[in-house]
């Protein structure tokens, strides 16, 4: 199996499928980071990625081509960040409670219209994705070519999706109020800003990209929609979240670091049939608390995150 | 100019009236003080104002059209600006970023405009301020002072401040009331809180006192003292209480083991940088040693180190003649008796989301009386403490519900309150007056005064030299981490303080080591 | 509390559930369903029926088990996202020890062998996260997350291998002996003495929280850590201890379901307890004994949705109207505690001329 | 109506799935069509729900009730003593008798045939299945496709995945892939819904699969090559049929290619060598015939 990592061919292939499992958690991750910045703790983010993915693939069917899908996946992606966001920053509802039954609410609600609107044989109901575009030249280049030059639009999106929201909370005025929600609501009360519509302009931005999260899975993976899809990946991402310091860039690696695992787990697993599978199974949650023991440390969450904001509290 | 009119203010909290009929009227270029006991009500009033609260009844009017309640957007378009008592800026922004945060920075542009506009105003208030900081890094006064440049960036034309200069050193106080005049002067209108009298009739034209929430008198500065205004405060019978002056009668036996004994402390910060460095002194039984110095030159580490709460990297620290542990917080409590009044009342000081009761058995919770058999709390101990501690320190309001809906003085009683309810041996008190009204400071100093008296030693650290030439028989001066000298009180005058706060040393020094704290 | 504000009190969370039914209603309509038909569906066959109540019984025990598991490291301020993992070892823990016990030990020795050892691999596995939350600083809420998985794989690779039955078509393990059987609480059901040992722990836990020094030392450290540190409580070693015994109670409730109800130990014996868990426990703002009533609810609603399901209704529909609930109830709680349903009448009283407050205080 | 013909079944997973469930489903919705038999499902049940479930059904008066899966072994064994007028059939059971009866496949047998014809088939010498867990089924497929794959070519390499998920599409995609890169031009996926990644996965790589549960051809032309037909819903009518005949009792059901109607095989895609195809329908005539045993 140490070919994997010597032989160009093999490691270009792992690397390959580290990105495409990387992609879908990235963009949901991202959205999670956007967040929790802005103080609302969010595990409605499976939630929101398989109605992403219901969305996209009803929206590329109905509309006849892969772009209306990201539209309608990240609109029922949002959708749901919106009632999760008016429970929680308006209504005050506690963020994991809300967060648990908004992601019920959505794994039914997507699996339901599913079934209202599409017949029970996946290949009949296939979805018009994005195909790989390549770009000659640099598709050549030995390793990381064919899988970051070579590929579909949504992948680009996520890698260019990473620096420009790092760039956002870093740098741009929207960024730095955003945080002070998170941070100390309070402060950004008394400056006059509307603490809540940016909370929730936050929770439904991530709504939205997880949605795309979803649609990913649909638009340029496996070109369907089936019912629980997602299987957890919007948990893993949230996960990611925190592993990478609610940072986008930390959670972008820590994204990859899971991809990197599981490619990694699918291909020893052939290789070594006397080991137990639920090994390899688990690799990259080993992986990952590994990563936090040794390398990540002690984080702390924004200050004033999973609170609700009212004013006349002290 | 804007004329402010209140009219029939209330507002009450859970049922209990913070406010009743506040009606106001303050004229456009005027400096309007509002002084009141702990609880009076005055922050919620200014909260009112800034639009962080909404009242129950009353309305806010500028030049007779109403200020719409409880919207603190349109108040600061209107013209609003508020330095709050309770600091609000985000611990983990820089200075700069905080200021570009209430100016509504843009980009990278906005953030280095913001910088340079607050840069300036500080270098006008004579505020030293590192921007750059994060408030997290910086000392209580320093955030401050951010919050105040935070405010006045933005050019309000109604500035408010609640108790702006509580942690602030004199000279930025006298700084920043001569800026309050400047505005007044340019037409802008400003409403100061504070409970420093001096200041009231140093900046003031106006004083309106407030009285268990509501307005008692509006006067003009000119038509009253000092003593009149603590008797409208509190209520002619108990003025006078205030203004006796304690007279510091301990007898102190300088012979005698001293009650702590500290040796060559060497300090360092979070960061791991030196703070403390080489500092010894001794305080005798009944002594009071002052602190003086520049906040964020050491006091901090030194009173942490003492309390237990750090660990020194190198020195020792003797109590009664024994060496304590380092770092041994439940020890010093307990065994050593060391009380301890931090900086810092809503990060150290109390549980701010328990009750009053509960929060006067931090000290004792796992010892006998408080725990009984079985570990259980005797929580009619603990509720016996409480009614004790609103009798005797007149705690507002703690009767019911978290420390944290307490106004700010009457949270601080409460920390005095546990501190100073278990005769110590020895008290460490960092700013222990900080956000007192007159009456309370008074109080908190002869209670100081009782416990030296009984032969228990307190180490007093203060920014405000007033304060610390009332209470301290010695007092030292703290600058870069050093202790730069040590005077008695007869010799602490202004000079000599502020020549040893820059680094100077009592006598003409060669010893003097500056740099090497960095 | 007055009887009118018991009353309000209730009235939300029910409020809550009639409105989510109201769209569930909807929901079935739309799939041609009759929502009547259903409702007396629920009331005949969970709420008035002995069968009812035993099921609604018999998953209230790890509820409420998991609930508490929540709860006590809440109260230190830190949140046990792991409750789901901490059942799982629970339940292996306990299967292993039942599995070899030596034949001929007497029931109540057995039961209470089985039941401590799952309460000790609950509070092993969740004192690996507290032991990092408090050496190394690590977030709690992403070590216990991933855990579950972790668990949840040891338990599936127990029962598929070493601890497999001969012969078995799925992953489990052997039948334990009847020795260890958890005694039941009503005949012929599953409803087994986990729920009495549950409102048992409940009662203990609030009682220890809220009335030792201990407790108070846990509510200091995740309340004020700044403060606990003043004082010198271990905040590291609370966080442990914390920790290791919210894992207890879910270890708990693993061996439960494993001697209680399954009598072997299943690759997915306990699917979702754990996460429910924190429904409970948030729902009752993190008090144990308030999460006895959250607990009831969430049993009652995971015993409504198998009912609605053999009952004919799609199962998307009944997640949807389970996730509603779930939502709303969160909000409904929350508007009522922050007073939002209070201000709104005192808003609407206030033209008749009286003050607002001053009535409702008495 | 005839009261022991009042057919339920407790399905563990999502009548969607295309695979083990939804093949009990659509028997369900069948028997009831052509039978007009009165039947009942409940779906998406978790295992501590599962006893509860099997026992509402009993006690609603369905004189079948089904467990659609090992894991209702126990729970069928244990309410088989309440209530002995009740037929309790367990799929994938292990242990039939009394009032209890279980359906099993060949799961061996059918698994052998796929594994000689993907090694026939196979250039590169390396052959892949793909599983979710550990279960009866799985194991019992394995073994028979690794025999025949070795009775088919000896030598021939077979990579086993185990992916912990029946159903995450994107991971059987990327799990498919992993076995293609490492020389498998045949794969065998047994998820449910996961299915469908791999054999997109088998699609864009142009390497050959199989189907389970249906003839997948006509879903996926160009990469499905043959599909063993576990077909559920004509073994439940089968069955059922029985049942209505007062035949049906606590035994065991195994549906193996000597009922044809219920475990067979579908469509040779037409790029099979006709060779290939002659010896596998060979083998099947044997096994089905008791000629070849396994
Ligand atoms: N948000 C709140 N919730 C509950 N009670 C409050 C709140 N704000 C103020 N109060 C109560 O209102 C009263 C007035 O408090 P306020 O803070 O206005 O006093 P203050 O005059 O500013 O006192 P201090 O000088 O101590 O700052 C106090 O009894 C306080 O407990
Ligand atoms: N989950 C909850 N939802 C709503 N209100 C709650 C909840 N938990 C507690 N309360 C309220 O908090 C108050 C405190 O409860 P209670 O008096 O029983 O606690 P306690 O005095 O701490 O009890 P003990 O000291 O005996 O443990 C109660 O009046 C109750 O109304
Ligand atoms: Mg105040
Ligand atoms: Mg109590």
């Amino acid at each position: 199996m140490i070919d994997m990592l010597t032989d160009p061919t093999a490691l270009g292939d792992l690397f390959a499928t580290m990105l495409r499992l990387s992609v879908p958690l990235v963009f949901a991750a991202l959205g999670g980071v956007f967040s929790e910045r802005a103080g609302v703790v969010n595990i409605s983010l499976e939630g929101s990625m398989i109605l992403g993915a219901f969305g996209a693939a009803w929206g590329a069917i109905a509309g006849g081509s892969a772009g209306w899908g990201v539209v309608t996946g990240a609109f029922a992606g949002g959708m749901l960040g919106a009632a999760f966001g008016i429970a929680t920053i308006y209504a005050g509802a506690n963020q994991i409670v809300a967060g648990i039954g908004a992601n019920l609410a959505g794994l039914g609600l997507a699996a339901f219209l599913h079934r209202l609107s599409a017949s029970g044989r996946a290949a009949e109901n296939r979805v018009p994705g994005f195909g790989d575009v390549s770009i000659p030249g640099l598709a050549d280049i030995p390793i990381v070519g064919k899988a970051l030059f070579s590929t579909d639009p949504m992948t680009w999106a996520a890698i260019l999706a990473v620096p420009l929201a790092a760039l956002i909370l870093a740098r741009t005025g929207i960024g730095l109020r955003l945080k002070a929600m998170g941070e100390n609501p309070r402060a950004a009360d008394v400056a006059g800003l509307p603490v809540r519509l940016y909370r929730l302009g936050a929770v439904v931005v991530c709504g939205m990209l997880a949605g795309l999260g979803g649609a990913v899975l649909v638009l340029s993976q496996v070109f369907l929609f089936t019912e629980g899809m997602t299987a957890g990946k919007g948990f893993i991402a949230v996960a990611a979240v925190i592993l990478g310091r609610w940072s986008p860039v930390g959670a972008a690696l820590a994204c990859l670091l899971f991809g990197l695992s599981d490619a990694i787990q699918l291909r020893l697993q052939f290789a070594n049939g006397d080991v137990p599978y639920q090994l390899f199974v688990v690799l990259p949650y080993l992986a990952a608390i590994l990563t936090l023991v040794g390398l990540v440390g002690r984080s702390r969450p924004p200050q004033a995150s999973g609170s609700f904001y009212r004013r006349e509290s002290r | 100019m804007p004329r402010l009119t209140l009219d029939g203010i209330a507002k009450s909290f859970g049922g209990v009236s913070a406010l009743d009929g506040i009606t106001l009227d303050i004229a456009p270029g005027t400096v309007h003080a509002v002084l009141g006991e702990n609880g009076a009500g005055k922050s919620t009033l200014m909260n009112i104002l800034s639009g962080l609260y909404r009242p129950d009844a009353g309305q806010v009017a500028l030049d007779g059209r109403p200020v719409p309640p409880g919207d603190p957007k349109r108040a600061l378009d209107l013209g609003f600006g508020m330095i709050h008592q309770h600091l609000t800026l985000v611990d983990r922004f820089t200075g700069a970023e905080n200021v570009a945060l209430a100016t509504g920075g843009r980009l990278d542009r906005g953030l280095v405009r913001a910088r340079a506009e607050a840069e300036a105003l500080a270098a006008e208030l004579g505020f030293t301020v590192d921007l750059d900081a994060k408030v997290e890094d910086m000392p209580p006064g320093m955030r401050q002072r951010v919050e105040i440049l935070k405010v006045l960036v933005r050019g309000a034309r109604i500035v408010v401040l609640d108790e702006p200069t509580s942690v602030l050193t004199p000279a930025e106080a006298s700084g920043l009331m001569a800026a309050l005049r400047r505005l007044a002067a340019a037409g802008r209108t400003v409403l100061l809180v504070t409970h420093k009298l001096a200041e009231v009739f140093a900046a003031a034209d106006e004083v309106t006192v407030l009285r268990r929430g509501r307005l008692v008198a509006t006067l003009p500065i000119g038509k009253v003292d000092a003593d009149g205004l603590a008797a409208l405060m509190v209520g002619a019978d108990e003025a006078d209480m205030i203004t006796a002056v304690p007279a510091a009668t301990a007898v102190i036996d300088s012979h005698a083991t001293p009650v702590l004994e500290v040796a060559g402390l060497d300090i360092d910060d979070d960061a791991g940088r030196s703070a403390v460095r080489g500092v010894s002194f001794r305080i005798a039984p009944g002594e009071v040693l002052g602190i003086a110095g520049v906040d964020g030159n050491g006091q901090a580490e030194l009173a942490e180190a003492l309390a237990g709460l750090r660990r020194p990297v190198a020195g020792d620290v003797l109590v009664d003649g024994v060496t304590v542990a380092p770092g041994r917080a439940r020890e010093r409590l307990t065994r050593h008796r060391v009380a301890y009044v931090p900086r810092d009342r809503h990060h150290t000081g109390l549980v701010l989301d328990m009750d009053g009761a509960r929060n006067l058995i931090l000290r004792d919770v796992d010892r006998p009386p408080v725990r009984r058999r079985f570990g259980l709390i005797d929580r009619a101990l603990a509720a016996r403490r409480l009614t004790q501690a609103i009798t005797e320190f007149d705690v507002r309001g703690a009767a019911h519900g978290p420390a944290r809906a307490l106004s700010g003085g009457n949270q601080q009683k409460l920390v005095l309150a546990r501190e100073l309810g278990h005769a110590p041996r020895l008290l460490i008190a960092e700013q222990p007056t900080k956000g007192l009204d007159v009456a309370a400071t008074a109080f908190v100093q002869r209670k100081v005064l009782e416990l030296t008296r009984s032969g228990a030693a307190v180490l007093y650290i203060s920014t405000e030299l007033d304060e610390l030439r009332t209470v301290a028989d010695r007092i030292a001066v703290m600058s870069g981490g050093r202790i730069t000298g040590i005077v008695s009180r007869a010799e602490a005058d202004p000079q000599t303080l502020g020549r040893l706060m820059g680094g100077g040393t009592a006598r003409p020094a060669s010893d003097t080591r500056t740099g090497d704290a960095a | 509390m007055t009887p009118s504000r018991l009353l309000s009190g209730a009235a939300v969370p029910v409020g809550a559930v009639v409105l989510a039914l109201a769209v569930g209603a909807v929901l079935v309509a739309t799939t041609g369903g009759d929502p009547v038909h259903l409702g007396h569906e629920i009331v005949d066959r969970v709420l008035l029926d002995y069968w009812g109540l035993s099921d609604l019984l018999s998953r209230m025990s790890p509820l409420l088990l998991a609930g508490i598991a929540v709860a006590i490291p809440l109260r230190a301020g830190l949140y046990n996202v792991g409750a789901e993992g901490q059942i799982y070892m629970g339940g292996l823990f306990a299967t292993v020890v039942a599995l070899n016990l030596p034949e001929g030990v007497p029931m109540s020795v057995a039961v209470l062998a089985a039941s401590l050892a799952g309460a000790a691999g609950g509070a092993l596995w969740a004192g690996i996260a507290g032991v990092l939350k408090a050496r190394r600083g690590i977030d709690e809420v992403v070590t216990t997350l991933l855990m579950n998985y972790v668990a949840l794989n040891l338990v599936s690779y127990a029962a598929s291998g070493p601890l497999k039955a001969p012969g078995a078509p799925y992953p489990y393990s052997p039948e334990i002996p009847e020795a260890s059987f958890l005694p039941l609480l009503m005949a012929d059901t599953e409803a087994h003495l986990g729920v009495i040992v549950g409102l048992l722990v409940a009662v203990l836990a609030r009682f220890a929280l809220g009335r030792t020094a201990w407790g108070y030392g846990v509510e200091v450290a995740g309340k004020s850590p700044g403060a606990a540190t003043y004082a010198g409580i271990a905040v590291g070693r609370t966080t442990v201890i914390a920790f290791a015994l919210g894992g207890a109670a879910a270890g708990l409730a693993g061996a439960f379901e494993v001697i209680g109800l399954k009598h072997r130990l299943y690759a997915n014996f306990a699917a979702g307890y754990g996460y429910d868990g924190l429904v409970v426990a948030f729902l009752a703002a993190g008090d144990p004994v308030w999460s006895i009533i959250s607990a009831a609810f969430m049993a009652l609603l995971r015993t409504a949705v198998t009912t609605l399901k053999s009952a004919g209704l799609d199962a998307t529909a009944v997640t949807i109207v389970q996730g509603l609930i779930v939502l709303f109830a969160a909000s409904g709680l929350a508007l009522q505690r922050y007073g939002a349903f209070d201000r709104l009448l005192a808003r609407r009283r206030r033209p008749a001329g009286t003050t607002a407050g001053s009535g409702a205080a008495s | 109506a005839d009261e022991a013909l009042r057919v339920a079944a407790v399905l563990p997973g999502s009548i969607r799935d295309q695979a083990w469930n939804q093949s009990a489903y659509d028997g369900l919705m069948k028997a009831k069509e052509t039978m007009g038999i009165d039947v009942a499902y409940a779906e998406g049940v978790a295992e501590p729900d599962q006893m509860s479930a099997m026992r509402d059904f009993a006690r609603r008066g369905y004189g079948i009730v089904i467990g659609h899966g090992g894991e209702f072994q126990d729970p069928a064994d244990r309410l088989a003593k309440q209530f002995k007028d009740t037929l309790f059939v367990v799929s994938s059971g292990a242990t039939a008798g009394g009032n209890v009866a279980t359906i099993n496949f060949d799961y061996r047998q059918l698994g052998y045939v796929l594994g000689y014809m993907a090694a026939k088939v196979s250039k590169t010498g390396t052959i892949g299945w793909l599983g979710a867990t550990e279960i009866k089924f799985s194991t019992e497929l394995v073994e028979g496709y690794t025999k025949g794959a070795e009775a088919g070519k000896p030598g021939t390499k077979v990579l086993v995945t185990y992916m912990g998920d029946w159903n995450d599409v994107a991971k059987g995609k990327e799990a498919a892939s992993a076995q293609i890169s490492q020389g498998a031009d045949v794969l065998f996926p047994t998820m449910d819904l996961a299915s469908n990644g791999a054999l997109t996965a088998a699609k864009e790589a142009g390497v050959k699969a199989f189907g389970i549960y249906y003839d997948a051809i006509v879903d996926w032309p160009d990469t499905v090559i043959q599909s063993v037909i576990m077909d559920v819903n004509a073994a439940l009518v089968h069955f059922l049929e029985d049942a209505r005949a007062g035949k049906a009792g606590g035994k065991e059901y195994v549906y193996g290619l000597a009922t044809s109607d219920a475990a067979r095989f579908g469509s040779f895609h037409e790029a099979v060598p006709a060779e290939v195809k002659a010896e596998v329908e060979a083998l099947i005539a044997d096994l089905a015939a008791g000629r070849k045993q396994i």
